[in-house]
């Protein structure tokens, strides 16, 4: 394995480490908990806003904590939910009179660890409410299947409500902003390779040389299907596709666009891909008001990327475009 | 009878902790390779905790049990397998010693623990579809008067047979379901692991 | 090859369409030279900077054009210096009143091509002064090699640089301010893995499962010497020591910090890496002012680290922590 | 003897475009395996442009050459060998028809031209470690009368055993000398590369 890691069961504590000492006057580090959060939360005229998910993801969520995003994030071991109890005690840490916003990526461990962690806390008195994000086309959202994924398009719900909140609305507010934002976002990722965990020490899954992998979950599931390298265009095509036919979005639509990179995709190759991607939504006749090119919810080392649009009103672009002051910096 | 509850435990722990890569490994076919991870860091855990835990009814044991693990273990597994055992503590109320059909009361309300918290039911391709048939072998073997080696046996055959069995099944619950129709073909990870739980047990218990 | 590229010979052009679709409002793409540059550009009463290099370095130096740090950037193919012609090209493109600075890292290739270059450019009577840097103390500076190589290090020149030509210095202070970033600013980088330039299609050296190179430039030119894998604590270990000990940067220093990926590792093992760094700097008496966690300078995909310490005065730090509007941006 | 000239940029530019990939592979053994990719843009760039080259005499010819080259090919080849064709070019100065005097003094301008540009001699692991001693002898053959087919053929095989050469040499100069004592035992690409050009263009008159 050729990771930077000393012994793989300390992977997430030392990174967590690492963020707080890198951000000593915003962030804070609890260990008993595996928990970052913010300083000086909680503001109790203001909804505390948290995200738990597996960690591998970075910067979501962790890196995503500070004034206008995350008040706190408490990731679970390596692509692993985190325990209900942590959702609990970090939900105990931020609860202002307000309430407490959860967001949660849709995985049946995430769901199972935040549903617990909510009820706790709602008995301690806490006021609790929760959006769950699953902005994966990949996913056929059938009968039988535990619904769609939430992947890249996290970003926009913790940006557009992380703004919310530090204008002082209402839990229920947040809570109506955040479900509103989930429904026009749409995302599908693919990759060139697998990834490997820490305390796996090995990959997930190996695709051959020439092989790619559609539709991909950001934890390594294996996605939709497996077919042959293409040309980046083409690619881009094919996401574009679904991710458009879907919501669907039209002609004349404002829309912010995202290139998510998956961890081991370099800048250049991101911006490659972006550069395509403009043209053709230029194409179908949507007007771009806002781009994201960059690393927003990974998996690890692995090469690949993810797509996402967003339907964008007034309101949601004002918030997109509010300040953020998070981990994840170039100065 | 409560210093067997224990001793299965105990077993329970080190046979989780022996096959942590192996387990892992075939989560990682169809899903995310952190099953045999998660599990052995909450019977770890478990170990760990075992001096402060209540030793004096098996129910509270039990439960003990459960809190170290929902503490530790995050996601499916950790929400799964803390039911289990507090739905299985808390069947045993405040019994200080327990019988033959208190174990087997306390599986079934360790099964329909897992139901209700993982909202699914046998033929998911989940470790219900080798922990109930298993459970319902122990409880036949125990009415037929069997003693508790061979009963334990017959059980684990059982598991090993159900855990082969979620091979042709299409995965409904957990990551793997997001795969679909590629879950087809592969073997369940916590089916798996039940069979070699059961498998350990039966083979200490003869020790 | 697992790369997202239609064309290898389009890969640098089509990033570029890229950079500059991104950034409509601020950037523009002159295809003819393969530049990036700002819009407003030349401002009459501010110094133009601009720098050049191969590519394969992103977010170097291309998406580091912007208001507050470089004008303009004329990168090569991908590890190959530009060609002479466009630093010509790109200098008359950007000169102003005040003159032009050239930035370039100190490679045989870059250095030929800058200085024919400039006396092109200098032969139509426009003003040029050039700081070449070379921060990487992996190579020693005997009198029969070509001299350090310039890397990451060369991020704390641009900025401070960028940040001095937006208060309206002359040419000759910011000549004099960049050597003075040079003289203070000390990397040293290691790889895991080698990379893949697109139009090769293999990659330039492979290391084996439990080997990694230390010194490594940010060419893939193999390093100082290959050592069997470590622990990450154990790397930075002698990473520090080999930087700390160079300038040397001593007990009472007030610095700044950079953790640099390679472009493959992800950012979760840079945080990993940080917080130990951090540990130990401060067990050496220095003051950590300002901390860099992400990718500044690549190679292609390549994992690996590099670390950068820069001794900081007032005003060095003053001009570090200036705005700068850039492509690579979280928002 | 202009159209000579035109023969032996045509044979050299085809065989650097054949040749790409295997002279990005050497110099990626302790360079950074580019230098086929770049040399290669460079004459494609010389082979676009070839018809609004000035032909009526040679020196200005190998100017329209080497301006192709330094506007297309990026750090040390596009300078050397933008040089080497330039200060070839500027030796010819208005001369219609050259003589074989006239390609030995050429040669020896070019060298001199990448000496100054290169900042580098003899010795350092360059392509002149194989470029002056194959011109050397070329001198040495006309010296000695033999026909040119003849002198290609022997200043050839002397460029192939001086590139050979530069095996145990360390590298002084480019991106190899930052390997040190690891360059020892490599071949030096671009004197490679003049070795493959020289068989090239031997071959190419006999034929
Ligand atoms: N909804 C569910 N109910 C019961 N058991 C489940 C459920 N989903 C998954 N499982 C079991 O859990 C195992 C996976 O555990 P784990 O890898 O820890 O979960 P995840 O990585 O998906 O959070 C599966 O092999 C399956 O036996
Ligand atoms: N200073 C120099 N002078 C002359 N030739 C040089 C010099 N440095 C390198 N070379 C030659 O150029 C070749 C490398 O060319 P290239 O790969 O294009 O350069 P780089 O990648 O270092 O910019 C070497 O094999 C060597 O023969
Ligand atoms: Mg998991
Ligand atoms: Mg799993
Ligand atoms: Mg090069
Ligand atoms: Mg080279």
């Amino acid at each position: 394995m050729k990771k930077f890691v000393n012994d793989p069961k300390d992977f997430v504590p030392e990174m967590l480490k690492g963020i707080a000492l890198a951000n000593p006057k915003t962030l804070k580090y609890v260990p008993a908990y595996n928990l970052i959060m913010r300083v000086d939360i909680p503001i109790q005229d203001k909804v505390s806003i948290m995200q738990g998910s597996g960690s591998g993801h970075e910067p979501a969520h962790v890196m995503a904590v500070g004034k206008g995003m995350l008040d706190a994030a408490c990731p679970g071991n390596v692509f692993a939910a985190p325990p209900a109890d942590y959702v609990y005690q970090t939900t105990k840490l931020v609860a202002s009179k307000k309430g407490v916003l959860h967001l949660l990526n849709n995985y049946t461990g995430d769901t199972m660890s935040f549903e617990t962690g909510r009820e706790m806390a709602e008995a301690d008195g806490i006021k609790v409410r929760t959006v769950t994000i699953n902005d994966d086309v990949a996913v056929k959202d059938s009968t039988w299947t535990v619904g769609r994924r939430g992947v890249a398009g996290n970003f926009f719900v913790m940006k557009a409500v992380g703004a919310a909140g530090e204008r002082g609305r209402s839990l229920e507010e947040l809570e109506a902003l955040g479900n509103r934002v989930v429904s026009v976002t749409r995302t599908m990722g693919m990759a060139l390779t697998g990834c490997t965990p820490p305390a796996k020490g090995t990959p997930i899954f190996t695709l051959p040389e020439d092989e790619m992998e559609m539709g991909i979950g950001i934890h390594g599931e294996p996605g939709r299907k497996r077919i042959k390298m293409a040309p980046a265009n083409e690619i881009v095509d094919e996401l574009l596709e679904a991710v458009a036919s879907d919501l669907p979005y039209k002609s004349g639509d404002e829309v912010a666009v995202m290139v998510n990179g998956m961890g081991g995709t370099p800048i250049s190759e991101l911006y490659l891909l972006y550069g395509y991607v403009h043209e053709q939504i230029v194409k179908r006749g949507m007007k771009i008001k806002r781009n994201y090119v960059g690393e927003y919810c990974t998996s690890l080392e692995m090469a690949g990327f993810s797509l996402t649009l967003v339907k964008l009103d007034p309101e949601l672009e004002d918030l997109l475009a509010a300040p953020a002051e998070i981990a994840i910096r170039v100065f | 009878m409560s210093k067997n509850v224990e001793f299965v435990v105990q077993v329970i722990a080190k046979s989780v902790l022996e096959n942590e890569a192996y387990f892992s490994e075939l989560d990682g076919v169809v899903g995310d390779g952190d099953f045999g991870y998660s599990i052995a860091r909450g019977f770890e855990k478990v170990l760990q905790e075992w001096d402060n835990m209540d030793h004096t009814m098996p129910g509270t044991f039990l439960k003990n049990v459960s809190s170290a693990i929902v503490s530790s273990v995050g996601g499916v597994s950790g929400s799964i397998w803390g039911t289990s055992f507090l739905r299985a503590g808390m069947s045993l109320e405040t019994k200080e010693e327990i019988t033959r059909s208190d174990v087997v009361l306390l599986f079934r309300a360790a099964i329909e623990g897992i139901k209700k918290r993982g909202a699914t039911d046998l033929g998911d391709k989940t470790l219900l579809d080798a922990l109930s048939p298993a459970v319902d072998q122990l409880e036949k073997s125990f009415n037929e008067g069997k003693d508790t080696a061979v009963a334990l046996d017959e059980a684990a055959v059982v598991a090993r047979e159900s855990a082969e069995a979620t091979r042709p099944m299409i995965a409904k619950k957990g990551r793997a379901a997001y795969t679909g129709e590629r879950s087809i073909g592969t073997l369940d990870a916590g089916a798996v692991a039940m069979a070699v739980l059961f498998e350990a047990v039966a083979k200490a218990w003869k020790e």
